[in-house]
């Protein structure tokens, strides 16, 4: 199989593993997991294969695989639609099929395989447990998710349209996959849609990323009326980009480069929740973990940054654009890591984290440090999953002392129920720890270190002095409420029952944590800088060197700098000392020095939203539309034309319904027949040998006459 | 040597014999036994004219293979039916089995 | 030697030239030659008939621990000719209002249904009266005759004894007539044609090796033909007097008796045709055309013995317990047993002759014993609903 | 006249004959018996045209199986054994002309068809009538469907059979 093809087949599995599922196999658990994990499989399969291939291609920048077939005819051309690997969509592809092919397999331990029924579970509600007798005396178990096989088809769903976005050659299905991916996102928020906080928090993820989506359509018809095409080789041609760069577009003096470019951005910030479109994030905890990880961590939030990535020779033609993009990310890097000093769900801080993070991968796009933003999407990706599937796991062994103890109004996502966990669930312990130091970037040994390491570096090189400071105290706060978190959890004595009687995950969960850890260890050390202090130049500097060259001008490295080093150095190690100081004698939330009310509540922005635009929704719909507009004027109207077409029926009616069509026509035909057939009815005797002779007389004389008058002439 | 109009001949007498039994007797029995005549009538005429075309063609001895069958199921179909109607009415002369009518 | 070899075309030639010789035109010395070809071979078959009566009745004297006829002539071999002739010095008697045309012809056709048999008997490698394409097809046929014969006897005597026997025995035949047309066609697959001729030629090994299932359902199928216990429905001598022939006297009762036993002698001979080589005895058959009739007749000789051991052995089976042996059992298992060897024939093209014979053979021997296997179920299923339950459950 | 014709004339008029009694003869079982006088007629009119294997069915099908049928149905629709009345209806006169009728007409189509003088074809050596037949009624190329059809038709009509006159007491 050419590499092309195997690429337009990487996508395939997980639909088809959806469509199977949601049709056949629904009722049958064992097949519904076999297929979507097979699926998986299939897929992380093709593109390993994509990958090892790209990775023998010299100059695949230059010359990436790409094939494309007519689509939709348009007028006297055709929209071509198309799958194009290069180096981006390459490293992406590695990623994103190992996370998800982790995720697939975590999720059959999460919902609880192979346990038995819970009797009080419900569809659309997170399984109750079970009771079992076992040597005589009754104890409560974890119970089966009852739509487990609904589960798995989603998430086959939601792969299927990560991998379309990534391998995409164009603008529209790339959108597609995207559009899909927010779907399946709204469908598995509100996985459990017996509950109302995920129903709420299903539909406001939805309407906030529509908000952003629009504004990328908008961007891509631009982009379309433009150039006349929306595929990504055509358009990064000099003289589109050209052209691009020198149209004005009329609006507020910006380039049409710039103009589409802060389009397309603002559907990255709705996707990859950034400031102001980042409340849906958080509320979309309310999810299964595995989901959390999977949307919220690995794949569809990088989506987002991976769009950017993607046409970032497009939006970096406008400095305009670019400024604006570095301050939000910046500005997002921050505000997020404040919020998450205050937060109390094991989840949620890693959601703000998450945002936060995203923050510094689009800051990093905005100053131009492309490799940079890619590397550490990358490792954020594996880190930030195998934290969450970690919180996932702790969340399960404390589900487990919850169930153990019968007290359901422990909340076993508060981390201040937590404490002592480490031995409870050794394998979650370190591995979760691992997450965190490469989420604070603990300096040499893990992925995040080098990755926010380069970025700084390049803020710092490149004279972004405010980005380099808002960062460098975004890392700060990142590495203090990382080591809260971990304090909190796994640290000192065990702070209630629950805890007491937490107990480790089945292997399905934490074989997919310990892959996970050895990529947020390892995966850093593919770019570490050539003049790095002793370490560099001992491994080559890949990532540099294969996704750099996915820009038409490789990016030239900055120079290595002490200061930006020093900086990371002591914001992440400060930051964990001083977040374990701070911690680890806090027992309740009273003791926590950090629990400001406006943080507490992330800065009333939700409360914001509600004032600003839902409840005036709520009036205009009620008020204005319903009573105003529909009841008294529309209505009205039609009462006017009630009497007037009673009045025409009634005259059609009695005038000419009755009398000509029943009388004359109706009556009258059956009159006509009612006589001919009184005439006709003495031919029918009942007798078989008459009808026959009939039959022949008719016949001998109809072909006599056809004989004689047709046939002889 | 026997020319093919002889044996078309044969048919259309054997044919019209049949039919004679068809039309005017009054026993159903008898009126299958007229069918019968008539249905190897037309057998004749479709071995005589593989006989006297193509050899290689068997569409004719085909033929004629798949009137057997039909000739079959009718005398099955029709004599049931005979039974029947003798059970219910207890006459099996066709002229008295006449309610289907106005 | 060339008599030896070809007796028929040697003494036809020899009467050809002398015919000829005598001023008769060519084509009627071949017709008046064929008649007295066709003449031979009757009256041989009326003097073996005569002999099968005493054979019959020595035979049952034996299976019935007596001696037999004995008085006339050595070990009582004349008795059928005195058979004979107090049968025609009978009196003739014709029912009152019996229908007299019809109930003479019957028994005529009752012979003749079983004399047509012999024109495609073949007995010897060129003894053979005509080499039928349709063999098979025309035993049927024949049959069919018989059928007619039986019905017209039944009918035409005005007794209702013999309407009833004429019944019961046209519906056995007409039944049992489709699972040996089915079995007929197994030996035609094996031979490539439904000559006689050639299934004989085609028996390098006996068929019977190859489809033993087969042979035993023909055997079955030819006794419910002939009529014979236990499946003489039509005769039933203790519950119809004696059936479709009740009325009949003196020689056109003969000639049914006769009928029926060179009937039987001649299914022997088929059965010995179809599955046991015919006339094919390790080469005897090359030696003279005589040796083969010989063999043929002794092979026919065997399966009429085997048809009166079964006669006069098992008791008379009820009429619906026969038919639905037939149409439940016996048809279906003909029908299974021809679509597998058709089956394997088509997909054991090729393979070595002992492959063959062998998975021909087993394939049989499987699907009688499944069969038997579902019968007995059945059966033990049938006599508990009769019986009630016989294992009581102790809890 | 060769031998062949005078040997078609006798049995056509055989045929015809007892054809004819079929339809005018007032006993029913005669009637039967007669039918099958004419359906061994047909029979050999079928031998006459090298049609072995269709003779030999006929004489299968026919005799051992319709008229049989035929003869039962006589006996099981019959008070007693005796005719009662007159067998031909009211219009047999009619139904006579009509019979004459399309004789008189189809011997005047034939008259006009010009291929009514054509003489028989030469068999070729070697050609075997049945197995072309066998093979023409199983080859997908020629008759399976029509083959097919036949015997799904055969098994509606038996089981319809047994339905219609199945007693239900």
């Amino acid at each position: 199989m050419t590499t092309e093809t195997l690429i337009w087949l990487i996508p395939l599995p997980p639909v088809l593993a959806f469509f199977l599922i949601v049709l056949f196999t629904n009722k049958n658990k064992a097949l519904s997991h076999t297929l979507a994990v097979g699926a998986a499989f299939l897929s992380w399969l093709g593109s390993m294969i994509v990958f090892a291939r790209a990775l023998g291609v010299e100059h695949l920048g230059e010359q990436p695989f790409e094939s494309s077939i007519n689509w939709l005819p348009l007028a006297d051309i055709w929209f071509r639609i198309g799958v194009l690997v290069d180096p981006l969509s390459a490293v992406t592809l590695f990623f994103v099929a190992w996370t998800v092919l982790m995720i697939f397999i975590y999720s059959i331990g999460y919902h609880n395989y192979g346990q038995p029924e819970g009797e009080h579970d419900h569809k659309g509600l997170p399984p109750h447990g079970a009771t079992v007798e076992e040597h005589g005396h009754k104890h409560v178990v974890p119970s089966v998710e009852p739509m487990y096989s609904r589960f798995f088809a989603f998430i086959a769903l939601f792969a299927f349209g990560m991998y379309v976005l990534v391998v995409s050659d164009n603008l529209l299905t790339l959108f597609v996959g995207w559009e899909i991916m927010g779907l399946c996102s709204y469908l598995l928020i509100g996985f459990w849609y017996a509950k109302e906080s995920a129903r709420d928090a299903a539909v406001k993820a939805f309407m906030t990323t529509r908000v952003g989506d629009v504004f990328m359509l908008l961007g891509i018809v631009y982009l379309y009326s433009v150039t006349g095409t929306l595929t990504f080789r055509e358009i990064f041609t000099e003289d589109i980009l050209h052209t691009l760069a020198s149209v004005p577009s009329g609006f507020l003096g910006f380039s049409a480069a710039g103009l589409i470019g802060l389009l397309l951005f603002i559907g990255t910030v709705g996707k990859s929740a950034q400031f102001p479109l980042h409340v849906w994030l958080p509320d979309a905890m309310e999810g299964p973990t595995p989901v959390s990880a999977m949307i919220h961590a690995a794949t569809m939030v990088s989506a987002g940054v991976y769009a950017v990535l993607r046409m970032f020779p497009l939006i970096s033609l406008d400095p305009t654009t670019m400024s604006i993009i570095a301050f939000i990310g910046a500005f997002t890097a921050l505000f997020a890591a404040t919020t998450a000093v205050a937060q109390n769900d094991i989840k949620r801080v890693l959601a703000y984290s998450t945002i936060s993070q995203l923050g510094y991968m689009i800051a990093a796009l905005g100053i131009g440090a492309y490799v940079a933003a890619a590397f550490h999407l990358i490792t954020h990706a594996f880190f930030k999953a195998l934290l969450f599937l970690g919180s996932g796991s702790v969340i399960h062994g404390m589900e487990h002392g919850v169930l153990h103890t019968g007290n359901h109004h422990v909340d076993p996502q508060n981390i201040f129920n937590m404490g002592g966990l480490r031995k409870k669930m050794p394998v979650t312990f370190w591995t979760f720890l691992i997450g965190g130091l490469a989420l604070s970037g603990f300096p040499l040994v893990t992925a995040g270190f080098w990755s926010k390491d380069e970025i700084l570096a390049d803020a710092f090189g490149h004279g972004h002095w405010w980005v380099f400071t808002t960062l460098a105290l975004a890392a700060f706060l990142t590495a203090f409420y990382t080591m809260r978190q971990i304090t909190l959890t796994f640290l000192g004595e065990p702070r209630t029952q629950e805890a007491e009687h937490a107990q480790e995950t089945p292997w399905t969960m934490t074989v997919p944590l310990v892959i996970l850890s050895i990529f947020a260890i390892g995966f850093g050390w593919l770019g570490i800088p050539e003049h790095f202090p002793a370490l560099g130049g001992l491994i080559p500097n890949w990532i540099h060197e294969f996704v750099g060259g996915t820009l038409a001008e490789h990016p030239e490295a900055v120079e290595f700098n002490i200061l930006p080093l020093l900086t990371s150095l002591v914001v992440a190690l400060g930051g964990l000392y001083l977040g374990w100081l701070t911690y680890r004698g806090v027992n309740t939330p009273a003791e926590d020095a950090w629990q400001f009310p406006l943080l507490k509540n992330k800065y009333y922005f939700d409360e914001l939203y509600t004032s600003l635009f839902v409840k005036p929704a709520y009036w205009f719909a009620e008020t204005f539309i319903y009573k105003w507009m529909d009841k008294a004027f529309i209505d009205g109207i039609l009462h006017i034309f009630d009497p007037l077409t009673n009045g025409l029926g009634s005259f059609i009616r009695n005038y000419f319904d009755i009398p000509v069509i029943n009388r004359f026509f109706g009556d009258g035909s059956a009159d006509v027949t009612y006589w001919f057939g009184g005439k006709l009815r003495v031919i029918q005797t009942g007798r078989i040998q008459q009808y026959l002779m009939y039959a022949l007389v008719a016949f001998i004389a109809i072909g006599a006459a056809l004989y004689f008058f047709v046939f002889s002439m | 040597m026997v020319p093919l109009s002889w044996y078309l001949i044969l048919a259309a007498a054997l044919f019209s014999v049949g039919l004679f039994g068809a039309l005017s007797r009054r026993n159903a029995v008898a009126i299958l036994l007229g069918i019968e005549l008539m249905l190897n009538a037309v057998n004749i005429n479709l071995a005589a004219f593989w006989r006297y075309g193509n050899v290689m063609n068997m569409a004719g001895q085909v033929f004629a293979i798949i009137v057997f069958a039909v000739a079959a199921a009718e005398v099955a179909v029709g004599l049931a039916l005979v039974i029947s109607v003798y059970r219910q009415r207890n006459t099996v002369i066709a002229d008295d089995i006449d309610i289907l009518k106005w | 030697m060339e008599f030896f070899k070809d007796p028929l075309k040697v003494a036809a030639d020899w009467l050809l030239s002398v015919f000829t010789s005598l001023g008769m035109p060519e084509i009627i010395a071949q017709v008046l030659i064929g008649f007295l070809g066709v003449l031979i071979l009757l009256s041989a078959l009326m003097l073996l008939d005569i002999f099968l009566v005493w054979v019959e009745r020595k035979v049952v004297s034996r299976f019935q621990d007596r001696i037999g006829p004995n008085r006339v002539g050595p070990f009582g071999l004349i008795q059928p000719l005195a058979d004979i002739i107090k049968l025609l010095i009978k009196e003739d008697t014709t029912p009152e209002g019996a229908d007299r045309v019809v109930y003479n012809i019957a028994p005529l056709l009752s012979m003749m249904s079983v004399l047509i048999l012999w024109a495609i008997v073949p007995l010897a490698p060129t003894m053979l009266g005509v080499d039928l394409n349709v063999g098979a097809l025309y035993l049927i046929a024949a049959g069919a005759i018989g059928t007619l014969s039986i019905i017209m006897a039944g009918w035409a005597s005005n007794n209702k004894y013999a309407l009833i026997g004429a019944f019961r025995q046209v519906a056995v035949m007409v039944s049992f007539e489709i699972p040996m047309l089915t079995v007929l066609l197994i030996p035609t697959i094996f031979a490539g044609s439904m000559g006689m001729s050639a299934i004989t030629q085609g028996q390098d090994v006996w068929y019977v090796f190859l489809t033993p299932l087969g042979a035993l359902i023909f055997l079955i199928a030819a006794i419910a033909e002939l009529g014979r216990a236990p499946f003489d429905m039509g005769e039933a001598e203790s519950e119809l007097v004696s059936g479709y022939n009740i009325e009949y006297s003196g020689m056109k009762f003969g000639m049914f008796y006769a009928g029926e036993l060179l009937h039987a002698f001649t299914f022997g001979g088929f059965w010995a045709i179809l599955f046991f080589g015919g006339y094919r005895f390790f080469g005897l058959e090359q030696v003279s055309a005589f040796l083969a009739v010989v063999v043929i007749v002794f092979k026919g000789m065997v399966g009429y013995w085997i048809i009166m051991w079964i006669k006069y052995t098992l008791l008379r089976i009820r009429i619906d317990h026969m038919l639905g042996f037939n149409w439940k059992f016996l048809t279906p298992l003909a029908f299974v047993l021809l679509m597998v060897t058709a089956l394997l024939h088509a997909l054991l093209a090729g393979t070595p002759s002992w492959v063959y014979i062998s998975v021909m053979f087993l394939s049989n021997v499987l699907i009688g014993w499944v069969s038997l296997e579902m019968a007995r179920s059945y059966s033990r299923r049938e006599r508990e609903k009769v019986e009630g339950v016989k294992k009581t459950v102790t809890t | 006249m060769t031998a062949e014709q005078i040997i078609f004339l006798l049995v056509a008029f055989f045929t015809l004959g007892s054809g004819f009694m079929v339809v005018t003869t007032r006993n029913l079982i005669h009637a039967a018996l007669w039918l099958i006088s004419t359906l061994f007629g047909v029979a050999v009119i079928f031998a006459l045209l090298d049609a072995g294997f269709l003779a030999v069915v006929q004489v299968v099908v026919y005799i051992g199986a319709i008229a049989i049928l035929f003869i039962f149905a006589v006996m099981l629709t019959r008070k007693d054994m005796r005719d009662q009345g007159p067998q031909m209806n009211r219009n047999w006169w009619f139904g006579a002309l009509i019979s004459l009728l399309t004789f008189g007409g189809l011997y005047f189509l034939l008259q006009g068809w010009n291929g009514l003088s054509k003489t028989v074809t030469e068999i070729p050596s070697g050609f075997d009538a049945v197995s072309e037949l066998g093979n023409a009624l199983v080859s997908p190329d020629a008759y399976v469907l029509p083959f097919e059809v036949a015997s799904v038709l055969l098994v509606a009509a038996l089981v319809g059979a047994v339905y219609v006159a199945f007693n239900r007491k």
